[in-house]
């Protein structure tokens, strides 16, 4: 299929109508707002931003899309005055609750932040100080932008954090991000950032980071607060499904133009520029059948897999790591993997799946024999791989989540991809040449890669390096570890596309592993869920995506977001949302 | 399959001409070395610093060890009763200053270089088999670091000096015996980072041999750190010469070092000040070129700087 | 944690003792026989051989180094050939003003250093930076009897306002204090910039940023604490550097600290002395080591003990 | 400092509180204002003679036998009376203790004392001793009190508070640093000078002149002769410069197979050395050129060996050439830093023997190094020693000083006279003796003698002091201006 399925007709655009005349109430307006940066080495100035037009009113949330380097962050930095030193903001209007932004000094940007926008940053772990404790982070800003006495300051800061649904917030006052998983850090941000009562909120990639559950509760979160609190939202995303699920009003951006704007049904139902249909196309998803009940969608029962033999087969896996503890002589033992057990068939795909920290990279290094296991055994074609011979001879190679990271910086493409066969006998150096560049047109890269370092590749092309090489020596078996989590979505699509080409045209084994559950369903056979190190439930790809039986593998798939506006979970006034929106109004 | 399409046309047409202009890797680090004004600055200055030290033989200079008594204390040219033929002066011996200063950079110099050199090669093997080996191994070779930094250099001074002799190389051999410990502290945390790296494990996945993985992998990753420590230790072991020659354990007559003239001169620092303070500002800025470039290299290498 | 870290601190520091008594016997004994240093030019060989058996130092080597050591655990730490009493106290004695040095000049130069490469990394580029940096390397490139003898020159003789030298009074540590803290200030000070500009450029400080509240505040709290724990990792090798004494500037200051004692002793091959100046100084890097550990717990919540 | 107090510069630090254990001038004339000696030694015009200190008087009842009158008015700082028992506990407790370095040289001749009375005490040696007397003066000869040994318990914890007779009592000792003494109202030469005497060890050279010029001490030891101009500029000091009982001189090879095994290369060097010009331009004037190897004051030094016409360059090339050795290699060892200008001199002297056509090659030495190489032999064919602090010039003949320096030179005449020494009481057949040793080792140049040197101090003017020839510094000697 190639385009959104069964959009609902724009139902709420009448709404959306309404909303935009009321004038009043518009928070931030930008007309043909610019970004110019000046290198540092003295070379032309670059216009990274132009001509954008922007408008955010209280209660709506207003998406910017686009692909990496868009320039979406410099625009929501403009915003706050917070652009780099040698970047220069220039718009015929820019009116943030009505003050000029043009024309403010450094004592008029530092009444504004906080107080009239606040904002969310995009890695909830770096964004916040990682020596100070979330109390104190968020009461020097009850402090300054409200003035509150230092009692006042706990009783808002837990009151805040008890909006944002933290749990036990008085005690996590005392608390450092460290201690906080991703999701009760982001919501600290937002606590924070909603801490001064502003009338802007601005959100950059504030999900990217996330767990597809953690995501959705913190959207939910996101859209509940604009709502109540009659703040407008600038939310910044390259992730359509957020989009569809969260947005009022879209704008879309490219190279630093804005390409596009439109509400948000009519974006997805009637794409116009070029850029936005292609950024929907490529868009994964799964089939929308899939995710009704099976007997309605009319599919046949799950059935066993076919009989094939197995070619790694994991019997009761477990794996311990120590956690050092204070005022203790002994670390604590901490089980990671408990009895995993599953096998995979020759020529097939094996998804794995489970939330953050179940477990599933400590799998993917035990297979490829990067790490030992504890417990349990596992084979290879039948034979066991705790054996030194066996493991040799195993042909095994793995694909690694970040690309950049597992290619050495200093080696040439050429020698990296053919250093596995390098270490086999009887190859000259004119043959391994060859060999590379016979590697490089299978993963569709031309032979001028050859000399060339790592980093003067892009990520996608950095990953089909990785791909190479694993296949230099012909593996039986390709584990991936996360292969396409740290590409954009064009090239994720690319990536997947290829592992897809190479099985077939190889006869690979796989264990594909991603926490992005729509690039699992495209590669995978069949699917193991993992959660907290134990297996939960395994079968054929559509049975579980379709008739998921464990409440935990349903529990992730419904967290996975619909790429479809009409289908939101988290708009209030799906139907009438122009009358609550009045309502308020009025 | 649905929803993927596939597109596996790629970019790399499109920047391929950037390829082509790559300059060559010496020439793009010296055109960053000299867009950096410190580093200009220093190169420059060590450049001039070793082409004197090289060509001293060729210079018109005086004899640096030729005493003429007559001839004591004389001051430098620009001030009073000073001399042309001895445009920095001459010393207590009345020897020339000028020349003591060009001849004295080679054992300075050479100190600095060669112990570093060696303390470079001993301290990075130790550091990088403990870094690699760990276990029991780590654990005593690390023990005996931490002993060696707690013994005074004097101590092995003393020993190599009775032992071979002073002079130029028991001292280098010296200071490298107590000064590899950097190197090794250095190299393991190195090794250490290193070999967790991604693609260490991708190259242990792709079963490279050991001494493949050491000599591909982990050295060419550890040297650019060892790099700029090995230039910024050059100063400071030229300056640990100097001290050892203020406690008498320096580089001894007839062979002239900067430290020995420092150190000898500071007794007249009140009376004869150039005695000691040229060869001071030879010194100061020799370690002052080499840290300059030091910091360069260190930005330089550092992938994160542009 | 602190009870493994202590644990592990005990564990650490018997073979590291172990090692030094071992390795700076071995020196002495390759450095030869004391008594040359000490008998005076009348004595013949015979008297000299009358004093090597009254040391015991005719006994094969390692019967002496077994000696020592069932000495050493016995709590008997030898007797220095020089002084000819207890080596202990003769060591113990010079700590104290060894540690204040080490304390006052560390004050001296985190005082200097650190307002300084704040300063440089928050006018990165500007004439601030460039001035900070040359006269950071400037003050390193330096060699330190040099300026010691500069400022006897200036503030003890010309100006007369401070003591030339000795100990006793505070006015007595001001110069070596200075002496020893600006060599290290330049170091501290590029490494506070770099460590500062690092933090600068983390995303937190955006955060702090945008939330509107002083720059002082964004600076002092946010940054500040961030950039420390280099700067106390580097600040602790230089107290561990100078707890050995610093020789050259102790020397000039006629500063009764242990760099003069272990020269002289080292001078003298005074064996126990040696030995004793030794141990206690690896212990008391161990201790430093381990106190900045605790440092770090206590600034970074993160660091695992 | 107060005017009542008087502060004293040393270049290294006191070693020990026990007079008999350190064997260094400073420490000791740190220590003579704490202890005193049985007597005096006095240098009145250049000679030297004994006088009266403890002891009254004394006389020799045979040539094995002596006998002290003690002083009867002398109390220890603690107010009790000094007796004979001093006397015998502290030659006795010498005896008894090899590790004690004065036991080296002091009472080696005793074979008993004897109290005869409260204050009266006899000694008789072994063997006729004419240097007797040298016993009771210089390291180990300061008298220490038998009772407050016993009092303390051990040694040890006596000289953590050590008392004394002299005119200053301990106050605290910062070793490395200061010793503080104070004054001793009972003294028996009356009240002492000075209410406070602070000795402090400032080995930096450039440091004690600042501390001179600053006017933070008021005496201040070893002062370089280029410092001198500005000890006198300065308006607040001036300087002593004295002869003192050290020489500078040369230790030569003389075993086959080195080249200074031919006399005529050892004469070549001793003509080359320009002495006159060594101590005018080098020493800055403060030297006294001279061949021999002990300064006039000391008893039997042989006067006739000046160094008058000794240089003769031309004389020592023809030798070098009759002998082959032109261009021979010569290493010369030097320390450096130890004595005043030891290094300067060294340089000099191996720049002369490059003049004549040796090729000297100067090895300059750490200290430590470089006296073990004088205890192993292994220094090059010459090497710079500065003797000092002797007694009497018979010192050349003791042999088992000579093995170390020299342990290669044999000369059968000197060792006759070695023998015959001891044997011989007449005070003119002993000076022909020691006179004759002296003529034998220079004329064989086994030792050269180059230079005797002259101490160097900085004096404040509200101080007075001439300078010892032994290099003491009695505060009660140092008077206010
Ligand atoms: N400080 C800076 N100096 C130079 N170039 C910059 C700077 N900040 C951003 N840019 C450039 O400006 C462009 C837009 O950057 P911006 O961060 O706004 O992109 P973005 O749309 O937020 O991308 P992403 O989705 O990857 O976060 C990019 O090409 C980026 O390289
Ligand atoms: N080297 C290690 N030392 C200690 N604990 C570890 C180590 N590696 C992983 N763990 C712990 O083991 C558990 C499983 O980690 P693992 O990396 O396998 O998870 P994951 O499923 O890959 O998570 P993610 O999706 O975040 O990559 C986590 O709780 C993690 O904290
Ligand atoms: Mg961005
Ligand atoms: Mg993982």
């Amino acid at each position: 299929m190639t385009a959104a399925p069964s959009l609902a007709p724009a139902a709420n655009a009448p709404s959306l109508a309404v909303l935009q005349t009321r004038r009043a109430d518009t928070v931030l307006r930008y007309r043909n707002a610019g970004v110019t940066l000046q290198p540092h080495d003295g070379g032309e100035p670059l216009r990274l931003v132009r001509g954008v037009d922007l408008e955010v009113q209280r209660s709506q949330v207003v998406a910017l899309v686009g692909e990496s380097g868009s320039g979406k962050t410099l625009t929501a930095l403009s915003v706050l005055g917070l652009l780099p030193g040698n970047a220069r903001f220039s718009a015929d209007e820019a009116l943030l609750n009505g003050r000029d932004l043009r024309q403010l000094g450094k004592a008029d940007w530092r009444r504004l932040r906080g107080a009239d926008v606040g904002m969310v940053f995009q890695e909830p772990l770096s964004s916040l100080n990682p020596v100070l404790t979330i109390g104190d982070q968020i009461e020097e800003v009850l402090y300054y932008k409200r003035q509150l006495t230092r009692r006042q300051r706990r009783a808002e800061a837990i009151d805040l954090l008890a909006r944002m649904g933290l749990p036990r917030p008085a005690q996590l006052l005392q608390d450092y991000p460290f201690q906080l998983s991703g999701g009760m850090r982001q919501r600290v941000m937002l606590a924070i950032a909603m801490a001064g009562e502003p009338a802007l909120l601005i959100a950059d990639e504030p999900t990217t980071a996330l767990d597809n559950t953690v995501q959705a509760q913190v959207l939910e979160l996101m859209v509940r607060t604009a709502e109540q609190s009659d703040v407008g939202v600038l939310l910044i995303t390259h992730d359509l499904s957020v989009v569809a699920q969260v947005a009022d009003q879209v704008h879309v951006m490219r190279h630093g133009e804005m390409v596009e704007s439109a509400p948000v049904q009519q974006l997805f139902a009637r794409p116009q520029a070029a850029y936005t249909r292609q950024l929907l196309a490529l868009a994964p998803r799964i089939p929308a059948v899939v995710r009704q009940p099976l007997a309605e969608a009319g599919l046949p029962a799950p059935q066993a897999a076919q009989q094939a033999p197995a070619i790694l087969q994991l019997d009761a896996v477990s794996k311990y790591y120590q956690q050092p503890r204070a005022w203790h002589f002994k670390a604590q033992k901490h089980l990671a993997l408990d009895s995993v057990s599953f096998s995979l068939q020759r020529g097939r795909t094996l998804g794995l799946v489970g939330e953050s920290g179940s477990g599933k990279s400590s799998l993917a290094r035990i297979i490829a024999g990067l790490a030992q296991a504890d417990g349990g055994q596992l084979r290879f074609d039948g034979a066991d791989l705790s054996d030194p011979a066996v493991r040799a001879g195993a042909s095994i190679q793995m694909v690694f989540q970040d690309p950049y990271a597992s290619l050495n910086p200093r080696m040439r493409i050429g020698q990296l991809i053919t250093e596995p066969l390098a270490e086999q006998p009887g190859w000259t150096a004119a043959q391994l040449r060859a060999q590379a560049a016979q590697l490089l047109e299978m993963v569709g890269l031309p032979a001028s890669a050859l000399d060339r370092f790592a980093h003067e590749l892009s990520g996608g092309q950095r990953q089909r390096v990785c791909i190479a090489r694993a296949l230099s020596v012909k593996p039986q078996l390709l584990v991936c570890d996360e292969p396409v989590s740290a590409l954009d979505v064009s090239v994720q699509a690319e990536i997947l596309a290829l592992l897809q080409r190479l099985k077939k045209d190889l006869q690979l084994s796989m264990v594909f592993i991603a926490h992005g559950l729509e690039s699992v369903y495209a590669i995978s056979d069949d699917i193991v869920v993992l959660e907290k190190g134990r297996v939960v439930e395994a079968g054929p790809r559509d049975q579980i995506f379709g008739a998921p039986r464990h409440a935990y593998t349903r529990s992730l798939l419904d967290a996975m977001l619909d790429i479809d506006p009409s289908r939101s979970r988290f708009r209030t006034r799906p139907a009438a949302p122009a009358g609550a929106a009045l309502a308020r109004v009025a | 399959m649905s929803g993927v399409v596939l597109n596996t046309g790629t970019a790399l047409q499109a920047d391929a001409p950037a390829v082509a202009a790559q300059p060559s890797r010496l020439q793009r680090f010296l055109r960053a070395l000299w867009r950096s004004r410190s580093g200009r600055f220093g190169a420059i200055l060590l450049l001039l610093i070793l082409l004197a030290t090289l060509g001293a033989d060729l210079l018109p200079l005086a004899d640096p060890v030729k005493r003429h008594l007559s001839l004591r204390y004389l001051p430098p040219v620009w001030l009073d009763k000073g001399q042309w033929a001895y445009p920095l002066g001459t010393d207590g011996q009345g020897r020339d200053m000028l020349a003591r200063i060009i001849y004295g950079a080679r054992s300075s110099v050479m100190v600095g270089l060669a112990a570093v050199a060696l303390s470079g090669a001993i301290g990075v093997a130790i550091g990088v088999l403990a870094g690699l080996r760990g276990g029991w191994l780590d654990q005593v070779l690390m023990r005996v670091v931490d002993a060696i930094l707690a013994i005074p250099a004097m101590l092995f001074m003393l020993v190599v000096a009775l032992v071979a002799g002073a002079g130029l190389a028991p001292l280098i051999v010296v200071i490298a015996l107590t000064n590899w410990v950097i190197y090794t502290r250095i190299a393991r945390a190195e090794v250490l980072r290193v070999k967790e790296l991604e693609f260490v494990a991708a190259a242990r996945v792709s079963r490279v041999r050991s001494s493949r993985l050491l000599l591909r992998h982990i050295l060419p990753n550890i040297l650019p750190a060892l790099v700029v420590v090995a230039t910024l230790n050059i100063g400071t072991v030229i300056l640990t010469e100097s001290s050892l020659s203020f406690l008498g354990f320096g580089i001894q007559p007839p062979d002239i070092s900067w430290g020995q003239m420092l150190a000898d001169g500071r007794q007249q620092l009140a009376t004869s000040w150039w005695i000691s303070t040229f060869p001071g500002v030879a010194l100061t800025a020799t370690v002052f070129s080499i840290i300059l470039l030091g910091d360069w290299l260190r930005d330089y290498l550092d992938p994160r700087l542009p | 944690m602190i009870f493994s870290a202590l644990w592990r601190l005990l564990l650490q520091a018997v073979p590291v003792l172990f090692t030094v008594t071992l390795i700076v016997f071995a020196l002495v004994f390759l450095a030869g026989d004391p008594t040359v240093m000490m008998i005076p030019d009348q004595a013949s060989e015979a008297d000299r051989l009358a004093m090597v058996a009254a040391w015991g130092l005719d006994q094969p080597v390692h019967l002496q180094y077994l000696n020592y050591m069932r000495n050493l655990l016995h709590g008997d730490f030898g007797t220095s050939y020089r002084y000819g009493s207890s080596a202990l106290p003769i060591v113990l004695e010079r700590l104290p003003a060894t540690l204040l040095l080490a304390a006052a000049s560390m004050l001296v130069a985190v005082l200097i250093a650190v307002p300084a490469g704040m300063a440089a990394a928050l006018r990165r580029g500007s004439w601030v930076d460039h001035a900070v940096s040359g006269v950071a390397v400037l003050g390193k490139a330096m060699p330190n009897f040099w300026v010691a003898i500069m400022l006897i020159l200036v503030f003890g003789v010309s100006l007369r306002w401070l003591p030339v030298s000795g100990s006793g009074t505070w006015a007595h540590l001001v110069m070596p204090a200075l002496t020893l803290g600006t060599a290290f200030a330049g170091d501290l000070a590029k490494l506070v910039r770099a460590s500062m500009l690092e933090t600068l450029s983390q995303d937190y400080m955006r955060t702090a940023y945008a939330k509107g509240i002083p720059d002082w505040l964004v600076i002092g709290k946010h940054a500040l604490r961030n950039a420390a724990i280099p700067t106390v990792t580097m600040t602790s090798l230089h107290v561990v550097a100078l707890l050995g004494g610093a020789l050259v500037t102790e020397t000039i200051f006629a500063w009764p600290g242990l760099g003069q004692l272990i020269v002289q002793a080292i001078n003298t091959k005074d064996m126990a002395v040696i030995q004793i100046s030794v141990l206690v100084i690896t212990a008391m890097t161990l201790l430093v080591n381990f106190l900045t550990d605790v440092l770090y717990r206590l600034i970074d919540p993160r660091m695992k003990l | 400092a107060g005017s009542t107090t008087l502060t004293i510069a040393q270049s290294n630090d006191i070693l020990s509180l026990d007079p008999a254990n350190h064997e260094n001038n400073s420490t000791q004339s740190a220590l003579v204002n704490l202890y005193e000696y049985l007597v005096n030694k006095e240098f009145p015009n250049g000679k030297m003679v004994f006088t009266p200190a403890l002891a009254q008087s004394w006389k020799q009842e045979d040539p094995r036998t002596w006998v002290f009158e003690l002083r009867s008015d002398v109390r220890w700082h603690d107010g009790k009376p000094f007796t004979a028992d001093d006397v015998k506990f502290t030659v006795e407790r010498m005896k008894g203790n090899p590790k004690l370095l004065s036991a080296v040289e002091k009472f080696r001749s005793v074979e008993k004392v004897e109290v005869l009375g409260p204050h009266r005490v006899r000694l008789v040696t072994s063997k006729p001793d004419p240097l007797f007397l040298h016993n009771f003066v210089g390291n180990g000869g300061s008298i220490l009190p038998q009772h407050a040994f016993q009092a303390a318990g051990s040694e040890e914890a006596f000289f953590a508070k050590p008392i004394g007779t002299g005119p200053y009592r301990f106050v605290e000792w910062k070793k490395a640093d200061r010793l503080v003494l104070a004054r001793n109202p009972q003294w028996w030469g009356g009240a002492s000078h000075w209410e406070r005497v602070v000795i402090r060890a400032i080995p930096e050279t450039a440091t004690r002149v600042a501390e001179a010029l600053s006017g933070g001490v008021d005496l201040a030891v070893n002062i370089p002769p280029e410092d001198i101009g500005r000890l006198k500029a300065n308006a607040d000091t001036g300087i002593v410069a004295f002869n003192i009982a050290r020489n500078f001189g040369l230790h030569l090879r003389t075993e086959p197979g080195v080249v200074t095994h031919d006399a005529r290369v050892r004469e070549a060097i001793d003509l080359a050395i320009n002495r006159q010009e060594l101590a005018d331009v080098v020493a800055d004037g403060y030297a006294t050129a001279a061949r021999g190897l002990f300064p006039p004051e000391i008893p039997n030094a042989n006067t006739r060996l000046t160094a008058t016409n000794s240089f003769n360059p031309d004389k020592a090339r023809q030798l070098i050439q009759a002998a082959g050795a032109k261009g021979a290699k010569i290493r010369f060892g030097s320390p450096s830093g130890r004595y005043i200008k030891d290094r300067e001199v060294s340089e000099a002297i191996v720049g002369y023997l490059q003049d004549v056509g040796l090729n000297a090659q100067l090895e300059v030495q750490e200290w430590s190094i470089y006296n073990a190489r004088v205890g192993s032999d292994s220094h090059g064919e010459i090497y710079f020693w500065g003797m000092g602090s002797y007694t009497d010039a018979s010192f050349i003949l003791n042999m088992g000083s000579l093995k170390r320096f020299n342990p290669h030179w044999r000369n059968a005449e000197f060792e006759r006279l070695a023998t015959e020494l001891p044997a011989t009481t007449g005070e003119k057949e002993r000076q022909a003796i020691i006179w004759r040793a002296q003529e034998i080792i220079t004329q064989d140049r086994a030792r050269i003698g180059v230079l005797y040197p002259k101490a160097i101090y900085s004096v404040n003017k509200r101080v007075q002091f001439a300078g010892r020839f032994d290099e003491m510094i009695p505060a009660e000697q140092v008077r206010r201006a």
